[in-house]
């Protein structure tokens, strides 16, 4: 159990050690002791594997750096939403609302440009500043009234969906308006590529915002905060965590992280829509599952999460490719999900 | 002379159990006052009173002379006041390092600590493992190991390690060698007094009878949540405070004044 | 006014359709709607509350036409006219009048259209099919059919899409109705097969997603987009060469006509007849497309977007 | 925070006591104990307060037999997987797949009786035979193989719905078929009425089952098992509960309950329809929430899930009455899930 | 005379601890055994093996001479081996009288029994009230009262009585006293005589060595995973006992036999 939140940086278990009692070093003991110390070498086995999995199948048609890559833009928005919810989770809350509050933000960024005409740049500030609010409502009612967080965001995301359709009226914009008049609410949706692989400014947005997460969450004070409220709230606050401040600072960096994700969802999908990300929630949690982040809070890492949402891309994007029609598919990955998490637990168990 | 800390009337009601009953508190500069009395007789609510992580329905409570209100343990910290809980507190997944220094973490210096908030964890390790090694607790082995796996002893020490490191004003100990062996037990009496060497008063909270009679200067005898008495373990025997404790031996007349 | 949903704006123009006409007749208009397409459920209970709330009459677009009808007799039997909108129930007498599109119809005008535009080549087109969702609702199977039907391709099980074996189809897909869902079924099936040329999509917001992926493969200019829908933005797209044609639908009209309906009912105990030769009131669709393809009737997007709705 | 658990007989906290220190009785003190004692006592009085706000709104529309019956058998159906899926969260799991396997439940007992001509009991037997036997293995996999049931129930979810497509082929079997056919499938559908008050059957199984679950929950080891189990597994398997068996039990008789549930559908709607239910479990959630059981497992009474389903479906229809928009119902029944949480909350801290 | 429970070679390592490293143990009928320690030296990890509460990597565990194979505390306790554990192993928001019964509930008589397997609340309650006042715990106000409400020595006197009340071959017992007052240590000494005396034998796991040195027949000596010696408190002083187990005196020679 040693170093079950420790993983961002060290990939190799450390040797430290003040006193031990002789035992042997067999090459499987380490592997079995690394993958145990490190919550997120599970999913990227997983990960691996079915990648070498679904290339053998599919040849070159997957295997090729333009089918990699679309799989990260796929998965984007997923996994920025993931890395929202992988904040809330590991403080053993929920957030329901993530796929809410982007949509709602992204509809503000269009809406504030368009309707109010506004120039774009305060109309995405003001997008990016709900999303922080409503997050910071939920953080509020969760750590002040201490309501319990599944249905604060539950309520929320009714709130923020209706608002969401009730303001925009139901209408889209389109990608050419958009296009026409305030290119930076695409901004994220721009690509540069090297040799077939394409990278759109979302997926670095993507990469950089997990990186950036797995080092606040190792490397800060905060991040340490954020596991320990987690892993028992009593006891941070009475060894001295002002848990109070670390959820609400963790609710609305969630709004946040979300409202970007709402600005990354234009640049996907190139309009203004409301009626997108309707199972985002469900999605996200999905990847922070299987990337082997605790419900229970205190448990996993980000990395993890970033890893789960890849695991759900490749299985999505290999099992079209194989033909499997789109019911076989919702059922397979059902099956996946089961099975990745099977493995997971069946290695920890051998290295237990 | 003045005490560091001390109490009047607090009161402290769960449901239908009167936890605090009109309770009064006096601790005096540098001395050891051990806190005892039966199990349920509201010891711990006292000390949690003391400490801000209850709030109490009344009763003030003052930190050298001034009135205190701690909303919340933190607040208690910052005042100098430093408690070991009988639940310990303590984050199971996170490591001994970590739990040592939660809420008052060791930030590196230059860009790395002030701009970017990194950790100074080498520091912070290095003094974790030589607190630890202060107090003997050499069976663990390593100081990144999650404290969930540690045994409910080496969970103790380490919790009493943290609060004798950082305490400045006044230290809490609710049952510190309740789960020690007598080795580490020994230990921690040694380090209690040390720490009054250093002119810090402490509040220990024991069943040990030896150890309170070994260490104290007074003994605050607590019944059905409130105060019976105050002795000096120099005019009464163990089995005195016994009876006294457990009502079977009326408590002398009046609180007896500190030493 | 029962609606599948009241997020999807061919629903949300029909309800303003409703209320406006409501307004002019001096009618007390109540709206309801599923919370996604095919919650049934909610439009039970929808209908139950307008028994209890004693209304006069029902306009509703059912999400499971056939689960529905029980319902739908239940009311009847209070006394309520009900009107089914836009999808026919099943059976299709189960409703007192229907006024729909053709939704059939205005698959097979797509699918004609996009046959003829493509000429000699229909032969071996590539086609993307992208559906709603995977409970495969009536309307996205008969639109989608009818489309496979217009193009020339075979059947198998009419209700139900997936089970054609014609080489020409590479692949169906589920988008939600919604861009989003638009380009990553796009996606998926460009990777399958990177040179589809047709793509029928379930209405224009998908398509928009579509259009979107095809761009980010560099293919926006050979590809034809089809859909169904007619909105105002579908039809700005159809304008810019996004969609290449859309069979429009007249969401407004059909909710005028029911909201004259009920009230010529609870004024007169007359109801309304159907479409002579059909057994529902076809409230008509028309092909929008600038570049129009010999033997399908169509009209321009000046046209379109003079007729067009939200 | 004493007697949290023991709601369902004594709705009047007991006087027992060994020894007490001699404190006031006053008649708000009281009241707040029993509220304290007794978690279902509150969203009792958030009930009947909803029923006279909208009853002082609507007058005798809403205050009529006629309309109070009717929640019932609007509710009847979320308020019977609810049952099921607070068995479930009073373990500390969660069932996502209820939904899913009430759908195909009904699905199999209407194809099976068409589509493979067996008679109606046996197809109803087979449905419920199969939605136990999805619960065992959501079961199985939790207890002994030892996955979080988030992810399991959620992988069952999909896997359950897309059979349910795969094997109805997206088919209705129409109202008129049944009754012509296999009446015994609309079964819980038939009512008797006295007064203005209709009764389904499907109400009165409903009834009985909260009333049946209430007195196995608080009068029968397996009840108390299932208490413990949620509350510390870990303790509860040290002082002997066979906590694997307990588990898996109460997956495979959330699975019986929610087949019998997709039976009740038929009933309800008449028609045997694939496409029912799909937000089934967010709103048997919602109801157990809203009722006051811990999603942290081992707190609440299943009494309190009864009266939860009853606001949810008192504010639907109230606010339906009232005329408000779908949109704007929705918005404030997420208002109103967070209202009556806090209100909950804010009279235990007073007691506490 | 053969041992009733005894264990052979067991090994048990969680990641790199070793926590047992070839145990051997042996339980003489009718007699009581401590078993002292380090913290962290193993001896809970020795009494979750002996009681199916862990699974150990390698070695046998004897009950009556038979080899047994316990896959969970259940089977232990239907074996009539009866544990209280360090952590206590109850359920925070059940009742005392609902923890006490845990497993092993009494049903009422007649149809309400037999069909509806109703539970016979009234009679659980009376004996777990009983139970309770036999250790003298009276300062528990109600034993409906839930045990998360109790204090921590409260607890422990609950999970002892549990224990006593039900155990019929082997009884463990964990630090049993190391949370309770003196007057309930008292009593729950005396109740560990009790039960010998009703030729149930016991395993005590203590660091209380007046405690120990009070009640034991004989004293297993645990230091670094495994049993360093077997001594009889007759012949030893408790400072020798303490220089076993610390290492700071060299073990005698041999295992000692059965008193
Ligand atoms: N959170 C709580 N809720 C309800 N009652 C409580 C709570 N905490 C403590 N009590 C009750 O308050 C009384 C005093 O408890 P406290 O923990 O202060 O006793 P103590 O003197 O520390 O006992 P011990 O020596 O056993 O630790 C006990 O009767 C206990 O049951
Ligand atoms: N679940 C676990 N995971 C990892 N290590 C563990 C676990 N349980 C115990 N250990 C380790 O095993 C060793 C023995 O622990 P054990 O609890 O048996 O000691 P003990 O002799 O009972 O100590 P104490 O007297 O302090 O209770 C310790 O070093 C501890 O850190
Ligand atoms: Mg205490
Ligand atoms: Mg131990």
């Amino acid at each position: 159990m040693s170093n079950q939140t420790e993983a961002e940086t060290d990939l190799v278990a450390r040797a430290e050690t003040i006193a031990s009692f002789e035992h042997q070093h067999t090459l499987l003991s380490r592997i079995q002791h690394a993958l145990h110390s490190n919550p997120a070498l599970v999913p990227l086995i997983v990960l691996v594997a079915s990648v070498l999995v679904f290339g053998a199948l599919l040849g070159t048609k997957f295997f090729s750096s333009f089918a990699m890559t679309l799989i990260l833009q796929q998965v984007a928005i997923v996994g920025i939403v993931g890395a929202a919810q992988s904040l809330v989770i590991l403080t053993a809350g929920i957030d329901l609302s993530v796929g809410a509050i982007m949509v709602l933000s992204s509809v503000i960024m269009g809406q504030f440009t368009f309707r109010l005409g506004l120039p774009p740049a305060v109309a995405v500030a003001c997008g990016l500043a709900i999303g922080t609010l409503i997050g910071f409502i939920n953080g509020w009612l969760i750590a002040r009234i201490k309501l319990p967080p599944f249905i604060v965001t539950l309520g929320m995301w009714q709130i923020a969906l209706a608002s969401n359709f009730l303001y925009s009226g139901n209408e889209t914009i389109r990608a050419q308006d958009i296009e026409a008049n305030a290119p930076l609410l695409q901004f994220f949706g721009q690509s540069f590529s090297f040799g077939g692989a394409v990278f759109t400014y979302g997926v670095i947005f993507f990469i950089l915002l997990v990186l950036a997460l797995a080092y606040v969450l190792r490397h800060t004070a905060w991040g340490r905060h954020v596991y320990a409220v987690g892993d028992d709230p009593e006891a941070a606050e009475l060894s001295g965590v002002n848990t109070r401040r670390i959820l609400i600072s963790v609710y609305a960096l969630s709004g946040l992280i979300c409202a970007f994700a709402g600005w990354v969802l234009i640049g996907r999908i190139g309009s203004v829509s409301p009626t997108s990300g309707q199972s985002a929630n469900i999605e996200s949690i999905t990847a922070v599952v299987i990337g082997g982040i605790s419900l229970f809070g205190g448990r996993g890492s980000i990395l993890g999460m970033f890893f789960g949402a890849l695991i759900v891309g490749v299985f999505s994007l290999g099992l079209r490719l194989l033909g499997a029609d789109a019911q076989w598919t919702y059922l397979l990955i059902g099956a996946l999900i089961i099975g990745a998490v099977a493995v997971d637990q069946w290695i920890r168990k051998v290295s237990a | 002379m003045e005490p560091i800390l001390s109490a009047r009337n607090l009161n402290k009601r769960y449901g239908r159990v009167t936890a605090l009953d009109n309770c009064d508190f006096d601790l005096m500069p540098g001395e050891i006052l051990a806190v005892i009395g039966d199990n349920g007789a509201g010891k711990s609510s006292l000390i949690k009173a003391l400490s801000g992580a209850i709030k109490v329905d009344s009763g003030d409570i003052f930190l050298d002379g001034q009135a205190v209100n701690f909303s919340s343990p933190i607040d208690a910290r910052n005042a100098g006041v430093e408690t070991v809980y009988q639940t310990l507190a303590m984050s199971p997944a996170l490591s001994i390092a970590d739990n040592m220094f939660m809420g008052r973490e060791i930030r590196k210096s230059g860009f790395m600590g002030k701009v970017m908030r990194q950790l100074d964890r080498p520091a912070m390790e290095r003094i974790a493992r030589q607190k630890l090694s202060d107090l003997g607790l050499m069976t663990i082995q390593n100081i990144n190991q999650a404290v969930e796996t540690l045994s409910g002893g080496q969970r103790q020490g380490v919790a009493v390690a943290r609060a004798a490191a950082f305490g400045s004003k006044v230290i809490i100990l609710d049952e510190p060698t309740a789960a020690l062996g007598v080795k580490e037990s020994r230990r921690v009496l040694d380090l209690i007094l040390d720490v009054r060497a250093r002119d810090i008063p402490i509040i220990l909270i024991s069943h040990n009878m030896p150890h309170v009679f070994e260490v104290a200067d007074r003994i605050h005898v607590h019944r059905l949540g409130r105060r019976l008495c105050v002795i000096d373990p120099k005019d009464y025997t163990m089995s005195d405070a016994v009876a006294f404790m457990t009502g079977a031996k009326a408590a002398p007349g009046a609180v007896a004044s500190a030493a | 006014l029962i609606t599948k949903t009241d997020t999807n704006p061919f629903f949300v123009k029909m309800k303003e359709g409703a209320e406006a006409k409501a307004a002019e007749l001096g009618i007390t208009l109540k709206s309801f709607a599923g919370r996604v397409d095919g919650d049934h459920e909610t439009q039970v209970a929808a209908i139950e509350t307008c028994i209890a709330d004693g209304a006069s009459g029902i306009l509703l677009t059912a999400s499971d036409t056939s689960a529905i009808v029980q319902s739908v007799q239940q009311a009847r039997d209070a006394g309520l006219l009900v009107i089914a909108l836009d999808t026919p129930l099943n059976p299709i007498d189960a409703a007192d009048a229907t006024f729909a599109t053709d939704n059939f119809l205005a698959g097979e005008l797509i699918g004609k259209w996009a046959a003829g535009k493509l000429g000699a080549d229909a032969a071996n087109a590539k086609i993307a099919l992208l559906n709603l969702g995977i409970s495969q609702p009536t309307v996205d199977v008969l639109r989608n059919q009818g489309f496979l039907q217009g193009f020339g391709i075979d059947l198998a099980d009419p209700n139900k899409w997936g089970d054609e074996t014609d080489p020409r189809i590479v692949g169906h897909d589920v988008t939600a109705g919604n861009e989003e869902g638009g380009r990553e079924a796009m996606e998926n099936l460009l990777v399958k097969d990177p040179m589809i040329n047709v793509v029928h999509t379930i209405n224009e917001p998908s398509a928009a997603g579509a259009y979107e992926a095809l761009k980010s493969f560099g293919r926006e200019n050979d590809v034809l987009i089809v859909s169904v829908d007619g909105g105002c933005p579908g039809i700005a797209n159809v304008r810019d060469g996004v969609i290449g044609a859309t069979s429009q639908q007249y969401p407004l009209q059909m909710a005028a006509l029911g909201v004259e309906a009920i009230k010529a009912w609870a004024d007169t105990g007359v109801k309304p007849e159907p479409t002579p030769g059909k057994d529902f009131f076809d409230t008509g669709v028309s092909l929008v497309t600038d570049e129009p393809v010999d033997g399908v009737e169509s009209i321009d997007t000046t046209e379109g977007e003079a007729l067009c709705w939200g």
